[in-house]
């Protein structure tokens, strides 16, 4: 164990996974000579070499499709998109090619990659720069998305996402990588995809999140338990597909409450999903209507009390269940 | 850089030339009639979805494939059962894909635009336009960054010239000296949209801009497309990064079998069946005796009994059972 | 009223549009010369000459792009993406250009233009081309998302959407282009944005559909009546973006069940927003949870019983509505 | 087509020499100082976000923008101050923007990548690397399509060729002829990336590809800048279609403030500092006797007065208030 930021758990697991089968390696915009914009693969091309942590021209149709012609070719690409906010000009390569190479071939291929980005609103960087997309990957089956709220799932999913057959999108809220937690030293910690974690145990509401929102869903328990005298139970899902659905629905059928903790926009997000999996599963047990604190339906401004305003909140989250007893 | 126009050139390959010409004209003859079967099947709905005929187009499949290694790799779009015929792929197996059934090449998952064999180093069968050439860039990678002697050949179209893919991949393909041959088989059109409204220069000139040799050959030339292929896989082997060539062709069907070919006239269409590459490569090997016309009426022959085999084989196979709907999303990993 | 094919609603849409406001173009791959993949534009070129129904080189990205620059400049483009799962590749522009133009200037700019695309499966393309994307873009703020279910919604809401200074996706079920409706001649027949229609008053159970899967629900209602002398009531929600949650409410008030139809995948698809919507706004009237019959979550087989099993069809609703009594 | 290597050329306009080239001048000390103070402000947190100084490239914007007319249309990338004040907007605009106030071109909702102008022609600030380039081709189709005499200049970075966009917006405006000024800020690096490594030939031999007129020239170098800009212009006003120019920059700060330059040598900034545009245009001016010692410092102090007063105008300037979160998402129907 030792205790570090997300930035270099994720940078551990790039280069332990990097020692140990060298197939893997690393594309991406950025990532060598100027030492990852957000400092995550520092110091791998010196150790590594450019071949093995390749700088790419600004290409993100061309270096996603590269990365899943070289899985096909036998390596094992991770592909680094700078942000989420430009997948959308190589997110073809993703849905019609990386997700569907192995079901259209009648599985006679797979596509072992992993696509990295940094996500998420906060910082001012206004409407182009400021999605939230974890909902939207969710929804092509195909892809496996992976989005951790810790350092230690950082490390244990990402090293995880080297050692799967099929796609993966790893998803990094950009707000976490300066945030620190206790890492395990083994080099073979994993953590299986599909299990959710309860961070905290309750019995009066359920409050799920998901990469950055965990941390609102955790101050918001911390919020009703000193100020509300109520027992929150805290879910990290962890990963999005596949779903842990289960810890869910045995969280809320003991405490007959559910909020649900999202950056992205409310309208069509991955809480619609989850609130309605809650109520087709749990229905009978249900005290109120699952409810959603979500980001508000605007293209993110730049203005810092407009972001705040445009971003949920652990006051939100206290305000949901309040309205819910 | 160099350019050059080649129409025809000797075989450089070890095989005798009459051996070599006589697969060529087996091939294209098997490539045809399997389209034109292929099309009745279409109008008597076992074959269905979009399907694109390769009639008219045989020599380059033919040609480059032929050049090709087994370890090399092929990448190719929709219009794809002429390079999946030409690289060796049972016809049977295709038909059964193209018949929606468990012995196709994808368990009749696929369809027409999505033919892949692993075997075969088939990549696909790519429906979206452009969408693989970065993949073909990412094949030709992986071969170089593990030292492998193989070579990727991407073969796409004029039309997909103007996607952006098309840059990004020539581009990238040329920083990174990736052992990639282009082949792009030039029919004048994508769908309806004639080349001059499609792409603002002659494409082997775009495709010199990246530094990467380019070539331009008559596509209905079996002989010139394998010759210029060779070149073209001998100067990726050396490491000296990609090769382009433009094979100047024509489909003489419509784009698919929805097409009312409203953009073009018939005539056009006659003027190209003249230099058509099965009576072409025929007249040649008549001439220099490499055939006689019995020779010939007997490829024919064959050629027309493969595909009525194909076409029963693809019929008797089974439809792929309800339970397996969702077999093959995801490959399953070794630590579960 | 005449009644004719939604091909021709739509043809018959664009065309007095172009009469009436000269600002009105069309751009899109093989809309003229070729006669427009599903011939709606057939004979626009020659009525209007080869500026006004422009055909375009296959580039998505540059064509959405140029028809919002287009916008920008005083025109009204109309953009044809031949299928929708060739909006993959020009999504950035759709994304991050047309919905936030008007948001990012402060309100300066705002970008009318008319995105058309066909979409759906059940035509055995295979996975590349049967997606629905409905809900994945009426996700984004700064869109409006529009699809109808019949000629003359087709006809009216086409006519609507180039009279709306906002960017609007209108999407077209490609199975629906042969299906025949009463159309009304008035040139101003308009029908408003954010407003569901009833198809069909019921008192039993709300079923609700949006593009092409209005017509499994409706055949569904029809089978529910003669086989199990159930009222269904029938909505199409038209718009997804803006969305008539009001008259959705109403009648799951009134009928206390409800069943979503819809072909996108279930995980994460439209289906899970209203599903959500629903149980918060009507909790209490609810007798069940809100089901949802949708696309199975896979992507799309070629083989035509595989592809039938994999979409929604009216035995589901109704095996879904007797689950649910 | 026509490749020509321009360095410095006599000024066409009818404005006065010495006057026109004091306007330069004044104007790419305005843009240093603006920029050198944005700088500091971003240090002491009132503008956030990200932020991308122009510190170095002044001659580029003002050159160039300087030979555009009121009709004209300009559409830029991310790193736009400099381009916003080269086309007139008010430096106490931006500054607002930055600052993220009421005052600001976009009310504070844009900041630093997004700035908007309407009144200007000013099309923004684009944050997506490429993504506007489709833009401006659209821009240039409907002045041309509508038969108004305005031309839509498009700024873009080498680090941007290598995007898809590029090429479908280069090929659109060749095979439209629209009327559009492609202008390419070469400044050598896309955030850390050297251009060899970017892209596989000379940027402007790629644009001839598309047989655009091409024209490479010293973007350091204002009075050539403006030239051959005028020179597009009036290529672009005769219906010839597009117009390519490659300035040839360097950015002296980092890519935005968040960059450590580990990939460049601190003395490769000092070398491209001895060919300052400001310091350049100033030897000039002096040797020409168009304006002294004197006068420059007056300048100088009439800029800083300035930029002091832009940000007092920020400062002063309001918060957006919560209750306009959601003001501007759509524009209302006239019709409702
Ligand atoms: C991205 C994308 N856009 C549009 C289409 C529709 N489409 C299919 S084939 C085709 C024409 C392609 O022409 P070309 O590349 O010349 O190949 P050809 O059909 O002539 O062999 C078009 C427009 C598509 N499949 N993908
Ligand atoms: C599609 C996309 N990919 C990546 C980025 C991240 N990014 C922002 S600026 C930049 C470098 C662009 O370089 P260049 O075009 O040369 O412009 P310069 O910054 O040198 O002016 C990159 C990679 C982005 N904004 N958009
Ligand atoms: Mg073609
Ligand atoms: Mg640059």
């Amino acid at each position: 164990m030792a205790e570090m930021r997300m930035r270099d758990a994720l940078h551990d697991a790039l280069r332990e996974e990097m020692l140990r089968d060298e197939r893997v390696f690393l594309m991406g915009e950025d990532i060598g000579g100027y030492g990852g914009s957000y400092a995550v693969t520092r110091g791998l091309q010196t150790e590594f070499g450019p071949e093995r942590v390749r700088d790419t021209p600004i290409a993100e149709s061309g270096i996603l499709g590269a990365g899943i012609g070289a899985a096909l070719g036998g390596l094992r690409p991770m592909v680094e998109i700078m942000t989420i906010n430009f997948s959308f000009v190589g997110i073809d390569q993703i849905i019609n090619n990386a997700s569907k190479f192995s079901y259209m071939s009648g599985g006679q291929f797979n596509v072992p990659i992993v696509i990295r980005m940094a996500s998420g609103g906060g910082s001012q960087l206004g409407a182009t720069h400021s999605h939230s997309l974890e909902g939207m990957y969710a929804h092509f089956p195909g892809l496996k998305v992976v989005c951790p709220s810790n350092a230690a799932d950082a490390k244990g999913l990402l090293k995880r996402a080297f050692r799967d057959e099929n796609p993966v999108i790893f998803i990094e809220h950009a707000a976490l990588y300066g945030t620190k937690g206790e890492v395990p030293d083994d080099p073979d910690f994993l953590i299986e995809f599909g299990k959710a974690s309860v961070l905290q145990e309750g019995t009066d509401v359920t409050v799920i999140g998901y990469s950055g929102s965990v941390h609102q869903a955790i101050r918001a328990a911390k919020l009703l338990e000193e100020q509300e005298e109520l027992s929150a139970e805290v879910i990290d899902l962890r990963t999005l597909r596949p779903l842990d659905i289960e810890t869910v629905v045995q969280s809320v059928k003991k405490t007959n409450r559910a909020v649900i903790v999202e950056d992205d926009w409310r309208f069509g997000g991955f809480g619609a999903e989850l609130s309605a999996q809650i109520m087709e599963r749990a229905f009978d047990w249900l005290d109120a209507p699952v409810a959603r604190v979500s980001g508000k339906d605007v293209p993110m401004p730049y203005n810092r009390n407009l972001e705040f305003a445009a971003l949920p909140s652990e006051e939100d989250v206290v305000e949901a269940v309040l309205a819910m007893l | 850089m160099k350019t050059e126009t080649l129409t025809s050139a000797p075989a450089t390959s070890s095989e005798p030339k009459d051996e070599q010409f006589e697969r060529f004209l087996y091939q294209m003859l098997l490539i045809r009639r399997f389209e034109e079967r292929t099309g009745e099947m279409y109008t008597k709905g076992k074959v269905r979805g979009f399907l694109h005929l390769y009639i008219g187009e045989e020599a380059c499949a033919v040609g480059s494939i032929s050049a090709l290694r087994p370890q090399d790799k092929l990448i190719t779009h929709y219009r794809d059962h002429g390079h999946a015929i030409a690289r060796g792929i049972a016809p049977q197996r295709i038909m059964a894909e193209l018949f929606g059934r468990v012995d196709g090449t994808s368990k009749g998952r696929g369809g027409s635009m999505h033919i892949f064999d692993k075997q075969a180093n088939f990549y696909g069968g790519h429906a979206i336009v452009g969408g693989h050439m970065p993949v073909a860039v990412g094949l030709g990678l992986a071969a170089k960054m593990q030292g492998q002697d193989s070579v990727t050949m991407c073969v796409f179209g004029d039309g997909g010239v103007a996607e952006g893919e098309f840059h990004e991949s020539l581009n990238l393909s040329s920083l990174w000296k990736t052992p990639n041959i282009w082949f792009l088989e030039n029919n004048g059109y994508g769908m309806g949209l004639p080349l001059a409204k499609s792409v603002a220069n002659e494409i082997y000139r775009l495709a010199e801009a990246y530094r990467i040799p380019s070539v331009r050959v008559d596509g209905m030339d079996v002989v010139g497309v394998h010759e210029v292929t060779e070149k073209a896989l001998e100067h990726c082997r050396t490491g000296e990064g990609p090769y382009f060539i433009e094979a100047m062709t024509y489909r003489y069907r419509g784009h698919s079998m929805a097409d009312a070919e409203l953009y073009r006239q018939k005539s056009e269409v006659e003027e190209f069946r003249k230099r058509d590459p099965i009576e072409r490569l025929k007249a040649r090997m008549l001439q220099e005796d490499m055939i006689t016309d019995r020779d010939y009426d007997e490829l024919v022959a064959r050629v027309e009994e493969e595909v009525a085999q194909a076409i029963q084989f693809a019929d008797a196979s089974a439809q792929p059972g309800l339970d397996t709907l969702y077999d093959g999303i995801y490959k399953e990993n070794a630590n579960g």
